[in-house]
């Protein structure tokens, strides 16, 4: 069979599922997928948490060191996001330097948490100008079934929480807990046809039209919003999902 | 967004630092057919971005591995010129223009008739020469143009236009001091004829009501912008059949010389 | 190997700094079939190693011209984690890793039934999550279950076990400080059934004797790392054989519920 | 129709036209495209200039900062040129890293400017062995219509020429104009079977056998040259074009 | 005939051969090619070797200068190896960064030079943890005739031991010759079948099973290891190289 | 060109630092046929210079899309290894190989008989083991015979040489003090036989009369080159010879043996 005709035949089954007002999962349209954190796997790391939504596992990592602040911002610390989309979690995903899907995931991630201010940065300056501490969050993806930057954007925030700063490695005084000012959270929704589906399964995903993520937090503000695929939304679909999030 | 001063964004009568109202776009200026080699062009001044599209195609798609055989593939390629920033940017693609030619390539599809033309490309070159915020929405409104220069058949053209939050207010189309100092952009782009949204990011810090009044304003100006697209079009138009009548009594003369 | 030290790697009474004999194993646990995409994979720590192994193939070799016409062609990529060292690493692979990859893709050759499979590629990808030495045997152990987890056929499962010297003594599996303070470490892998080393690096300083009781240490463990390896398959089979019940009982529900 | 009959019609075409001692585009054999000039017009760079010769169209950039200089030269200015092939130009370049056809450019219009002692680097020296100031030119090709050598080197020259050095930016006084000392000119010839021409376009460099391009300065000495393709020409020839140019 | 009948019929040939207790080129089993030493051909290198082991020609170089030590090491000299097997030497080899082979080979040589102790890097510091002599090793394949790790690690040692150190050049003294403390050797078997060779050829190495390189000092000791191919060794094999070695 | 120094290039006597006279080349040597693997090979020693060439082909091109059906594409590699200056070059092609090697193509090109091998590539490979200022002539040169000794047909071999100018004097084949502190270079290659110039560089500051004199200069000296790289071919040639009649006579033994 051509990959096309694959394409159709999964495209036809899930619209009969969506149809019929059942996911091919047997999930609601707005029900998220189990959830599984595992904090503080990689004990080498400073920070670490791996998070199953469903079948997708992405292992996030934080490792700190010291170094100089950026010139514009001289007295806060420093948060550097990577992706990889190993080929490990996906026949699709191929091995070398980030592509713009990996790209893009982290970017969003990123935007996600420095606008929503996950990290009190100001708490990490050492010396205004001079020093402050380093964080470079990378996110592994082992397993990949749909909504990457929920999962991803989770295991971030998970992994910051569970960070301790090496402050006495470093003869700064004694190690402490990154502080963590704000814990919002992606909410990923997929359009197929006219359906708004929250959570997309990989095959979801390959049949949707449109995708909105929206990143919210605590007092209900939006802080970051991306929307992806080569379908769009009515203005109207994307007040219903914000107001969702 | 979000670096911190004591920039007054919006003043006591409601003005922003250059000048304009809340909802009042930058001056915008679109020339379609500006370059020769491309098989359609658009060159764009939005305030003090300036922009060139370019569209090669329908071509085939190579390496071959990304042809698809029921459509043709988009394929944008947002680029700042080294000289059009502040510090020289160092040529080649950087993760920010990356992602902008990602998410341009797939606002673009949206109402391109792909499924004209199987295994081909529609390559869209998008060069900033000069960037002064909003060039992600200028290049994608350019492009749009570009595209209809070329003759690609497409549902309608797309608009790229932004709103954002400055000062607690909700405005229109943030300049560079706004978009540093600002609270929250949003960019996106619409295909006007249906009111669809095939293009949005955001980041910030917004309340649900504040998004909506950016969306609905962005979603506004963008019918604007549209009109100055159609009427670039339209010059193009009378350009090219005037070229046309004068190339039909060239090729006369030929005819005539080569009997 | 051998940077200077006082740590004293080896006590009066001929234990080592984590509390091991001289021929004993750091613990070991490995679990088969942990990821849901792959065709086949394990989990295994080692110590504090922590490894991921995936398996994804016979599947088509690309780009072409790596084709074979007469076998499959084993792919192993080797990477640690950014995270999974102490001084965070540039991800991608540096030197090391492209070795390291090159040397448990011709161990694992070793005993693939290629031949059953021209033309194809059976990729092998090793994630170390947590790095404490020895990552290339654990990793290679690893891989060697995924691959039966992925049910290619092999002659055997390949075991990848380290001997060293530190000390003055020979020892079984180096830990991280007799890496890097003892005085040779010798990597092998064999296949347990037959005993051929298809596996085997050298660094340091040793006899011919020194070298052959390491070698001979080695051989006998990888025994021992054998029967957990086989035990991990016997354990996914066992779930296997149950999900697979379950699915032919859903199967039954749904033509039922079809009918 | 295949590329060689393409490119066998578009040779025949050229050639017959050449024998009636016509260009294609009805120029004589010595005679240049029509010039336009645009300098200036990237405010946001220190330097710039748009350079339309016939249908080619280059833009020049050039951006200025401060940094240390070359070991042998520490009391002179750096000048650093690069060229992009962009694929908006042509559907003949691709995206990627500069190839030998935009490298072999850039290197061209550098020699020239370095030979040619078009800027009076001496004079952008701060501290000597210590701080110098750093030219970055940057030629963007827009539109390829044909001998980008000498709109490139045009371009480049025009650039600098309307370089503003941002001295006040480093308190180090006021801005000044960049100092040039000689504006000396690019010449391109090319060689199509035993016809001469001058300033080729594309379709007559595409069916060209041989091309010469020569640097000259306002005294009439040569600063530099460049062959290229792969026929060549008699020394005669050679003699004739320098004398031209 | 396709490149698969060729492979067989070399194979064939060379069983064929091994069979009759023969070689192709007629050598023992146990027999190395012709080995010829050029030192110091390359005046401009502080060091140089050229090695021909019968019809492969390695070139090796050191390039010294001055830099930091390694942190963890601050006492002592670097050494970087590097290995490019140009596509001069092989049809096989192609242009580009290093590929697996030639990073496998200039590690094994690297830690061959490294645990074999070949040079005598306490001896490099100029002042410890500021500044050390940085040797570079860069191996230069102009001929590939199989057996690339004896061929590189002869090389290497004996470019190491034409080395002059230019002290005088940095003002720290004479020049002074490297100090070598070791000259071990590398010795590399292939197995064919069930026949083990000394210094396989390149037709040899085609159809072998599995090769090893032993590395051993002057007193008899092992310093590195590297067994290579999809093949394997039985214990016995492994022990009667390392005796032989 | 150009750097400043108080060095004099040219003494009283008009005799230059090196002790050549104006128009004298540095001694060259030529051996054909030096490297087995390749199809020909030349190695050149032209003053401290010392360059290896080798060619592979006609092969076919790849990948496909460079192969032309009209003709043979000639692609010359320059490359100079690390330790061939004083300090070490990286690995690899910097802007000024990729420069040299696309002249040196071209100027092969313009001798190779490429239309009798549509589809084909014809490669060659130079590699500066040593550099000493006019290595780009060097390695033409050599690849020039290199080509011969593979059997590629040609109009004609090729001859690198450079003149310049210093000490306000035109000199022939610049050394690499002249190179440094001179004040022009004009590298070419010329065909002898037809005294086609294929190859032409120049930078410094030369009068027209100047420039015409140094391309004199250097045509002439290249006739002498020319005997060099003939005499190289004809020693080459006797040598062959030899060692195919070695080779029947073995093959006839071979064949002896055999029956």
């Amino acid at each position: 069979m051509s990959q096309e005709t694959v394409a159709q035949i999964l495209r036809d089954y899930i619209y009969k599922s969506l149809m019929e007002k059942k996911r091919p999962d047997g999930r609601e349209f707005f029900e998220y997928r189990k959830i599984r954190i595992e904090p503080g796997i990689v004990e080498v790391a400073e920070g670490s948490a791996r998070v199953h939504l469903g079948n997708t596992d992405v292992l996030a990592g934080i490792k700190m060191s010291i170094g100089e602040p950026f010139p514009d911002t001289p007295d806060v610390g420093v948060l550097t996001t990577n992706a990889e989309l190993i080929p490990m979690a996906s026949p699709y995903f191929e091995a070398g330097p980030p592509d713009a899907n990996s790209i893009e995931l982290s970017r969003v991630v990123d935007r996600g948490l420095r606008e929503g201010e996950v990290v009190d940065l100001a708490k990490l300056c050492i010396e205004p100008g001079e020093k402050v501490w380093i964080m470079f969050l990378d996110l592994h993806i082992l397993d990949y079934d749909g909504n990457l930057f929920d999962a991803a954007a989770l295991a971030s925030v998970a992994a910051l929480a569970s960070t301790k700063v090496p402050a006495a490695q470093y003869e700064l005084g004694d190690d402490f807990r990154l502080p963590i000012k704000n814990w919002p959270v992606m909410t990923t929704f997929a359009k197929i046809k006219d359906v708004i589906l929250l959570d997309p399964t990989l095959d979801e995903e390959k049949v949707a039209d449109a995708r909105l993520s929206v990143y919210t937090d605590q007092n209900g503000h939006v802080r970051a919003m991306q929307k992806g695929l080569s379908g769009g939304f009515a203005y109207e679909e994307v007040k219903d999902i914000v107001k969702m999030a | 967004m979000g670096m911190k001063t004591d920039i007054k964004l919006i003043d006591e009568k409601g003005m922003r630092i250059d000048g304009r109202r809340p909802d009042q776009l930058r001056p915008i200026k679109i020339e379609a057919g500006v370059l020769k080699r491309a098989d359609g062009s658009a060159y764009l001044e939005w305030g003090k971005n300036k922009v060139l599209a370019a569209v090669y195609g329908p071509r085939e798609a190579h390496p071959r591995h990304l042809q698809d055989s029921a459509k043709a593939i988009v394929q944008c390629r947002y680029n700042m010129a080294p000289f059009s920033v502040s510090d020289r940017k160092r040529p080649g693609p950087d993760r920010r223009s990356v992602e902008i030619s990602k998410i341009i390539s797939e606002a673009l599809e949206s109402v391109i008739l792909t499924e004209l033309f199987p295994r081909s490309s529609i390559d869209v070159f998008i060069e900033v020469l000069q960037a002064n915020a909003g060039t992600r929405c200028a290049g994608l409104t350019a492009a749009s143009v570009a595209l209809a220069d070329a003759g690609i058949p497409m549902k309608d053209l797309v608009v790229g236009c932004a709103a954002g939050k400055i000062g607690d207010k909700v405005v229109l189309d943030l300049g560079k001091e706004e978009d540093n100092f600002g609270q929250a952009d949003v960019p996106l782009a619409i295909i006007p004829r249906t009111g669809e949204i095939v293009l949005l990011q955001m980041d910030g810090d917004m309340t649900q009501e504040e998004l909506f009044k950016a969306i609905e304003m962005a979603k506004e100006a963008s019918l604007r912008i549209y009109e100055l697209q159609k009427e670039a079009l339209r010059r193009r138009y009378a350009i090219v059949a005037e070229e046309e009548k004068e190339e039909i009594a060239s090729m006369e003369e030929i005819k005539e010389e080569e009997e």
